[in-house]
């Protein structure tokens, strides 16, 4: 494998059956170093599904997963494939709702994770800034006092965005960030990932089409659990089997 | 927030108020009542806290005791036997009451015992017992295993012709060493180790199956078999349905049970035990004048006139008769004056004979054993020749046959007359 | 000589009893005779009323059998004021139906206290069994019959061989036939005849009874002198040797069959207090600790429903069950829309607000009926066993049990998945906001659904009143064994229940008899906690995206 | 600086004015029992007799009980139902030691072996029994076996996610497995009579009033100080994972933390308060036996702990003293009725104080936080 094919991951020939549903089937994706992927689909073709097989959380009948060219994710636990460094965002925003904003983007620092040193734990100095550099990225320096649970729906997405960030992940998984915004708070959301876009590899779930065009160089169109169309937007939308898959003819 | 505080110190006082209220009322002689009424015992036990609220109200119309009024404090230790060392403990220091009838289970009596023994309390305990003990502040007016196991299995022997036995019991210490005892006899007695078999359920076991076709094999060896039945409490009732639709009856394989009365058998149909057998020191059934004054008597307290009478039922008629015959010669409810005078009061038994407290802290008393009838009573089919005397020690345990209780001229409640020590003795 | 003369005597006057020629008046000496022993009855010790019924049976009477069978089943009284025998109809009815021991006519009515029984001890009752079965050989009732051969075989002497000789030439029944051949090889292994010994190990090569077994083994062992075997012939020792160990091995396949058996009925004891918590808990999500509770209602509504119906034992059992199913059901429903609708979605606290009302269940028993267990009669239908063969007999009540745990599941399965309730039941308990939305009433969905799992749990009560102990502290002795089958089958699934309960109640009566019967339970718990380790979410894990966690 | 109020640089107490109220008492507490009852006449009216030593020195090992289930329960969301497994094996272990110091007073008078073991014939003594004459050894013993059982149990469930009501039924079944256990004679620890009739401790009598004054004390001070070491683990960051993990497990695992690792670290934590609860209880109360592990034993801790209020920490200690003091007054007031008090104690808290008592007096969201909200939208 030479330097320049060089990939952040490599999905090759995933299959999952769920009571002998395909959610996945011979699926293979590559992501870039830097790149900002957008996967769309329709409801049921397997997106949440591959961002579990990539984070561990479900494990695949057959194919591999690697992370960079050395690592291979399905030997793995959750925990380690985040300390390898890919951090998630969840479909349902899901922060910690008995906890401050603060304390959420707390626990995302990255540094130890082990029980006994969060036992003794302090904030030094520069994880404090970090953290008021964070919580200015994502527009919540008033509010960070407030529990999770209090956040409107927007808030606590880019509270989720933020616990991202502050992991400082080598790879983000984004699974539909902007579902429930306002246009103004979808804006704002398409600014936050395209600054994070180079630093960082991002894959991004997305039904709202629009958000999609307004952010992604690269679409792949997921159906059945297979990579049916690759390419821009336009490209994508031309596709017949794409039109085909969307309409439902 | 702030009121959180407050009122928690508010309990926490409460409960500091309610600990050191002491005794005030002096006119009245308070008898201690220390029995289950809640949680698993309180089926047999709370028949006991009826019957001494019988014999105080008795003694009461009759006119006190001393020229004092009897008064009852009953507290309910729920079955929960470090809550029987604290409400132990609450009546002898905190309600300071002379006397205390209680305890049911072995465990319970073990759990009060350093408390009565250290403040220096008297209990009357009223059930039949494994023995291996004789404290000084308890009198046993239950059976000792010598006055109701042996008999039992000589009677087998003798009158059914037993060859082949079977010690069936709920694994606690008192089967456990019950059966011992009886191993130890039958093994005396000639009986061959193959023909013994000893088996232990747990509490409450209810799945009898497996162990009733063991018994049945067993017994189907061709010799005479009986089964010698420790069963505690609720175990008995599917045990011996288990026996009846196994079609075991009593001619083929007579169970001889320790822990089953009429009152544990007016809870059950016993249409499938008739004929099975139990040893008591008493029988509801047997015929004297003073026991069916003793059923009216009951009959009118409890105001229903179906209540069964039982054997520890009367164990308690005894023991508090023996209580307040000692005050009077003692002419005072002094723990010390009344222990002083016990040992040799004597008064009836409702079946006939005398109890008298010896001086290891038991009574003598009559053995009977009686068929299941079908309809919950005892047919009396055999009847020691006197009294027997309860024997604290087992003569047929290697641990204990050198021990001896004598309150009187040792003052010591296990003597061993080899060593010519007393063990174990921690009073001051 | 005397003694066969006496058979033959019998033969004589047993048909002439059932067809009933007999004139009265001819035999009224013999009645005095009869009366007059009989009357000895009430003074006389145990072994003294022995030697008396030995003396009545010479007597020959023609109502020896209707007096005997009387008296061992202790229906033989005496009236208090004039000493006069008689017989009653049942025991312990108050008052007794009298019938008059020579006449055998109806003799009016007589209160329980003015007559006195006449008491049996064991002893004296196997013997009167004894005497009674030669009667029972000529009855009409196959069961009677062989009944009665194998009481007889157990004490075969001259006079019963020859009563059983004739009986062999009329009887028509094979398995009497049979029994009676079995009989009479025992009784020809002590002959001097050495063929005819032979051909009676033969005979009893096929039979797989216990005491068969035990008589033939008597014959392997060494003569009392110690210098040679009991039985001399070397021949029929090895057909005995033969013989005894082919019983053996059947017996132990059938011993086999019987402990698969018994683990059966305990599993289906598991599964019957596990279905209403399956629905309950693994449905409605409420972990319902009142649970044990609602059993023991059900268990006291069939003390009560036989209260209600004392002359109607047997059916009171099948009344008993829609009654405790609606008893705890209703119960069942007032805890939901009192206390439980508030806390859906905090599984947790439902399970101290029922803990709560366990409590107060308990006592409220306890005040009602007493902490006393209450008796609750097994039904004749109920009592007694299937007897398969020598070696196998399965207990009624343990095969109704089974029995009827196969119903309550299937009628539980019907409901859930054959009705319109079921359907709500199913929908909401999948998607509570989507039912709603759908227009089910969801508010009455829950009620019926644990109004449902109540009832199922009282039901469950009136197998387990037919088992053990009605009490209040019924419902805690099955409680924590209700709970760890609905996990060990996965919560919400009954067919989990049902597998689940079954094997757990299998494996433990395998293991019971080498391990005892607490090490083998403790082993059951191990097993259990380890499965739970494969298996986190037990044999049939709840699927789909909403039983996994946030 | 707007971050004070949320970053964790205060100290320990810094916003627990119900715990420091909690110490405050128990200081009080701790100064006024041993002044009742040595300095105060046995004649006098508010003298407190040993009984009352006893009784609040329960109370106190129940409150370390309810403060070890509090940790897990509200603070991690793993409802052990099987915690009083862990008291009871620090229980027996003291007990052991007590056995072993009674030396030839026993009534056989063998200086080996204890009673119950003279009189089943027991020839020696088993190898389990072996060192717990040495006070150091059978204190180890009292905090490592219920730890070991702890570490042991915790990593197989917690390795193969076993969570919610699965949890919390297999701690069922592990107390019920030791109850049977302990109840057979065969195990060698006394069967169902346990242990009792012990005679002193560190050669000081039992029995005397001063040496129960010093359990007492020694009782107050190991709660007081389980309760510091609790806010200091609940104040950490490890603190603020638990409560991540109590509600949003699954998120909490995609920040990187092991979480079966932290379930592990405060099960076995709390497993040793618990443990050290357990032996701290047995001298005083004077006996242990199988009982103590039964089912129902550890439901009631669940109740305490919730009817004072989860996820508080006080909380759990104020429904432990309360409800065991309940239990005390109305068993010996109304000996018939008083299981309906107490069940409607249970229902009417669940109903209507669903943050328990000291949600009732409390408007601190932070410290009492809510728990309704974490219900799953089943």
């Amino acid at each position: 494998m030479n330097a320049a094919r060089r990939k952040r991951l490599y999905l090759e020939d995933l299959t999952v059956s769920f009571d002998g549903f395909k959610a996945l089937n011979n699926l293979n994706l590559y992501v870039d170093p830097g790149e900002l992927l957008c996967i769309i689909g329709p409801n049921g073709a397997g997106k949440t599904t591959m961002m579990d097989v990539i984070t561990g959380k479900t494990r695949p009948d057959s194919g591999t997963a690697y992370f960079g060219d050395a690592i291979n994710l399905l030997q793995l636990s959750e925990a380690e494939i985040v300390a390898a460094g890919i951090g998630r965002k969840f479909q349902k925003p899901t922060v910690f709702e008995q906890l401050t904003v603060f304390e959420n983007l707390e626990l995302a620092l990255a540094g130890s994770r082990s029980f006994l040193k969060t036992l003794r734990a302090r904030i030094s100095p520069a994880e404090r800034k970090r953290i008021d550099e964070v919580l200015d990225i994502i527009g919540l320096s008033e509010h960070l006092g407030s529990l999770g649970r209090i956040l409107a729906h927007g808030q606590k997405q880019w509270l989720e965005i933020g616990m991202l960030l502050m992991q400082n992940p080598e790879l983000l998984l984004v699974d539909e960030p902007v579902a429930g915004m306002t246009p103004h708070e979808i804006e704002h959301t398409a600014e936050l990932l395209l600054s994070l876009a180079g630093e960082h590899s991002i894959v991004v779930v997305e039904h709202d089409m629009h958000f999609v065009r307004s952010i992604a160089k690269r679409v792949t169109v997921l159906h059945e659990g297979q990579v049916i169309a690759e390419g821009d937007m336009d490209k994508v939308q031309q596709n017949p089997r794409v039109i085909e898959v969307y309409l439902g003819v | 927030m702030k009121r959180s505080a407050p009122s928690i110190a508010a309990s926490l006082l409460a409960a500091g108020i309610v600990l050191s209220s002491a005794a005030s009322a002096q006119n009245t002689i308070k008898v201690g009542v220390l029995h289950s009424l809640s949680g698993t015992m309180a089926i047999s036990e709370t028949t006991l806290k009826d019957t001494i609220l019988m014999m105080i109200d008795a003694q009461n119309k009759k006119g006190g005791l001393l020229g004092k009024k009897l008064e009852p404090v009953v507290v309910d230790p729920a079955s929960n036997w470090p809550l029987f060392a604290e409400k132990a403990a609450q009546l002898l220091e905190k309600d300071k009451v002379a006397v205390v009838f209680g305890c049911w289970t072995s465990v319970s009596r073990k759990s009060v015992l350093p408390v009565f023994e250290k403040d220096n309390g008297l209990l009357f305990y009223p059930v039949q017992y494994e023995g291996e003990e004789s404290s000084k502040n308890v009198i046993y007016t239950g059976a000792a295993p010598n006055q109701q196991a042996i008999p039992a299995v000589d009677y087998l022997m003798k009158e059914v012709g037993a060859k082949r036995w079977v010690l069936e019991g709920t694994d606690y210490v008192y089967p456990r060493t019950t059966n011992k005892i009886l191993e130890a006899y039958l093994l005396s007695k000639g009986v061959k180790p193959e023909d013994i078999s000893i088996n232990y359920t747990p509490f409450g076991y209810s799945d009898w199956q497996t162990r009733v076709a063991a018994i049945k094999k067993f017994g189907s060896a061709g010799k005479k078999t009986a089964v010698v039945s420790t069963i505690n409490g609720d175990a008995n009732v599917p045990f011996y349905k288990e026996l009846g639709n196994q079609k075991i009856s009593a001619e083929d394989i007579p169970v001889v049970a320790f822990s089953v009365g009429e009152e544990e058998l007016s809870g059950l149909d016993t249409k499938p035990l008739v004929g099975h057998l139990a040893a008591w020191n008493y029988f509801e059934s047997i015929n004297t004048p003073a026991n069916k004054a003793f059923i009216q008597q009951w009959h009118t307290f409890i105001k229903n006139p179906k209540r069964t009478t039982n054997d520890p039922m009367e164990a308690h008629y005894i023991g508090f008769n023996l209580w307040v015959k000692a005050v009077e010669k003692a002419q005072s409810t002094d723990v010390a004056k009344v222990l002083a005078a016990l040992p040799g009061t004597e008064t009836p038994n409702l079946t006939g004979g005398i109890a008298k407290v010896l001086p290891n802290h038991h009574i003598t008393k009559p053995v009977y054993i009686g068929e299941v009838k079908a309809d919950g009573q005892f047919n009396v089919v055999s009847k020691s020749p006197g009294t027997v005397p309860g024997d604290a020690w087992s003569d047929y345990l290697p641990g204990s046959k050198d021990i001896e209780a004598d309150w009187v001229s040792l003052n010591c409640g296990n003597y061993n007359k080899v060593t010519k020590k007393c063990s174990g003795q921690n009073y001051k | 000589m005397r003694q066969l003369h006496r058979g033959e005597r019998w033969l004589f006057l047993l048909p002439l009893t059932l067809l009933g020629v007999a004139s009265l008046y001819a035999q009224t000496a013999k009645d005095a005779t009869f009366l007059s022993t009989l009357g000895e009855l009430r003074e006389a010790t145990y072994s003294d009323k022995a030697h008396i019924v030995e003396r009545l049976s010479q007597t020959g009477h023609r109502n020896l059998r209707q007096v005997l069978t009387a008296f061992m089943e202790g229906r033989l009284y005496y009236r208090n004021s004039d000493q006069h025998i008689f017989l009653a109809k049942t025991a312990d009815e108050d008052p007794l139906s009298l019938i008059d021991p020579i006449t055998l006519k109806s003799a009016g009515i007589a209160p329980n206290d003015t007559v006195t029984a006449i008491g049996t001890n064991n002893s004296l009752r196997a013997a009167l069994r004894k005497t009674v079965a030669r009667f029972a050989l000529s009855s009409d009732d196959t069961e009677v019959r062989l009944d009665a051969v194998r009481e007889m075989s157990r004490s075969l002497d001259e006079e019963t061989t020859t009563l059983l000789r004739v009986q062999e030439k009329v009887e028509k029944n094979a398995g009497v036939k049979r029994e009676i051949a079995t009989a009479l090889a025992l009784a020809a292994l002590d002959g001097t005849d050495a063929k005819a010994r032979l051909d009676a190990v033969n005979t009893l090569k096929g039979s797989i009874s216990q005491d068969v077994r035990n008589r033939l083994a008597l014959l392997l062992g060494k003569s009392p002198d110690g210098a040679g075997f009991v039985e001399s012939d070397k021949k029929i020792r090895d057909a005995a040797a033969a013989a005894v160990s082919n019983i053996d091995m059947w017996r132990n396949f059938y011993s086999g069959v019987e402990t698969l058996f018994f683990g059966l009925s305990l599993g289906s004891v598991l599964v019957l207090i596990a279905i209403g918590l399956a629905i309950t808990f693994g449905v409605v999500g409420v972990i319902n600790m009142a649970h044990g509770e609602l059993m023991m209602l059900g268990a006291y509504t069939t003390y009560v429903v036989q209260l209600a119906m004392p002359g109607h034992i047997g059916l009171s059992i099948l009344v008993a069950v829609p009654a405790a199913f609606v008893v705890a059901g209703l119960i069942g429903v007032l805890m939901e829309r009192t206390i439980i609708r508030f806390l859906y979605g905090r599984p947790l606290e439902t399970l101290l607000a029922t803990f709560g009302v366990s409590l107060i269940l308990q006592q409220a028993v306890r005040s009602i009926f007493s902490a006393l267990n209450r008796s609750v009669i097994t039904p004749d239908w109920m009592s007694g066993s299937l007897r398969l063969n020598d070696a196998l007999a399965i207990t009624y009540n343990r095969l109704y049990i089974v029995i009827f745990t196969l119903i309550i599941f299937a009628l539980s399965m019907l409901v859930l998945k054959r009705t319109r309730i079921g359907l709500d039941i199913r929908a909401v308990s999948q998607n509570r906001s989507m039912a709603k939305a759908m227009g089910i009433r969801t508010e009455l969905v829950d009620a019926m659904t644990f109004g449902l799992g109540s009832g199922i749990a009282g039901v469950a009560g009136v197998a387990l009143s037919q088992l053990t102990n009605v009490g209040p502290n019924l419902g805690q002795s099955y409680i924590i064994d209700s709970f760890l089958v609905v996990v060990f089958g996965g919560v919400g699934n009954l067919w989990g229940a049902l597998i689940g309960g079954t094997s757990m109640g299998i494996v433990n009566k395998l293991l019971e008899p080498y391990a005892g019967a607490v090490l083998a339970k403790i082993l059951v718990l191990v097993a259990l906690i380890l499965f739970i380790q494969i298996r986190p979410r037990g044999l049939f894990p709840p699927s789909g995206r909403a039983a996994e966690d946030k | 600086m707007p971050s004070s109020m949320s970053s964790p640089s205060y100290g320990i107490l810094g916003h627990d004015r119900g715990g420091a109220w909690f110490l405050a008492i128990l200081v009080l507490v701790a100064v006024a029992v041993p002044v009742l009852n040595l300095a105060v006449p046995p004649s006098s009216a508010i003298h407190l007799s040993a009984f009352g030593i006893t009784l609040i020195g329960k109370y106190l090992c129940y409150a370390m009980l309810a403060l070890a289930v509090d940790l897990i329960w509200g603070y991690c969301g793993i409802l052990s139902l099987g915690h009083a497994v862990f008291f009871s094996l620090g229980g027996y272990a003291m007990g052991m030691y007590l056995m072993r110091q009674i030396g030839p007073r026993g009534v056989y008078g063998d200086p080996i072996l204890p009673d119950f073991m003279v009189f089943l014939n027991w020839k020696s003594l088993p190898w389990f029994w072996y060192g717990f004459n040495h006070f150091p050894f059978a204190l180890a013993m009292m905090l490592v076996v219920p730890a070991l059982l702890a570490l042991v149990f915790g990593w197989f469930a917690f390795r193969s996610r076993v969570t919610g009501v699965y949890f919390s039924i297999i701690t069922q079944a592990l107390t019920y497995a030791l109850m049977l256990a302990f109840f057979r004679n065969d195990m060698g620890f006394g069967g169902n009579n346990g242990f009792t009739d012990f005679k002193d401790i560190l050669s000081f009598d039992l029995h005397s009033d001063k040496t129960r004054v010093v359990l007492f004390l020694f009782t107050a001070l190991a709660l007081g100080a389980s309760y510091l070491a609790c806010r200091g683990i609940v104040e950490s960051r490890a603190g603020r994972v638990l409560r991540a993990i109590r509600d949003a497990e699954s998120r909490t695992r995609f920040l990187g933390y092991p979480v079966e690792s932290f379930k592990l670290w405060v099960f076995v934590f709390s497993a040793i308060i618990a443990g050290l609860a357990g032996a701290l209880y047995v001298p005083q109360i004077g006996i242990i036996n199988p009982s103590e592990f039964a089912p129902i034993n550890s439901i009631e801790i669940v109740i305490w702990v919730a009817v004072g209020g989860r996820g508080t920490l006080y909380g759990a200690i104020a429904g432990a003293v309360l409800i065991n003091y309940a239990k005390t007054y109305f068993t010996g007031v109304f000996p018939d009725a008083w299981l309906y008090a107490l069940g409607a104690l249970f229902v009417l808290v669940t109903l209507f104080l669903p943050r328990g008592i000291v949600g009732l007096v409390s408007t601190n969201r932070k410290t009492a936080a809510p728990l309704r909200v974490q219900a799953q939208k089943a």
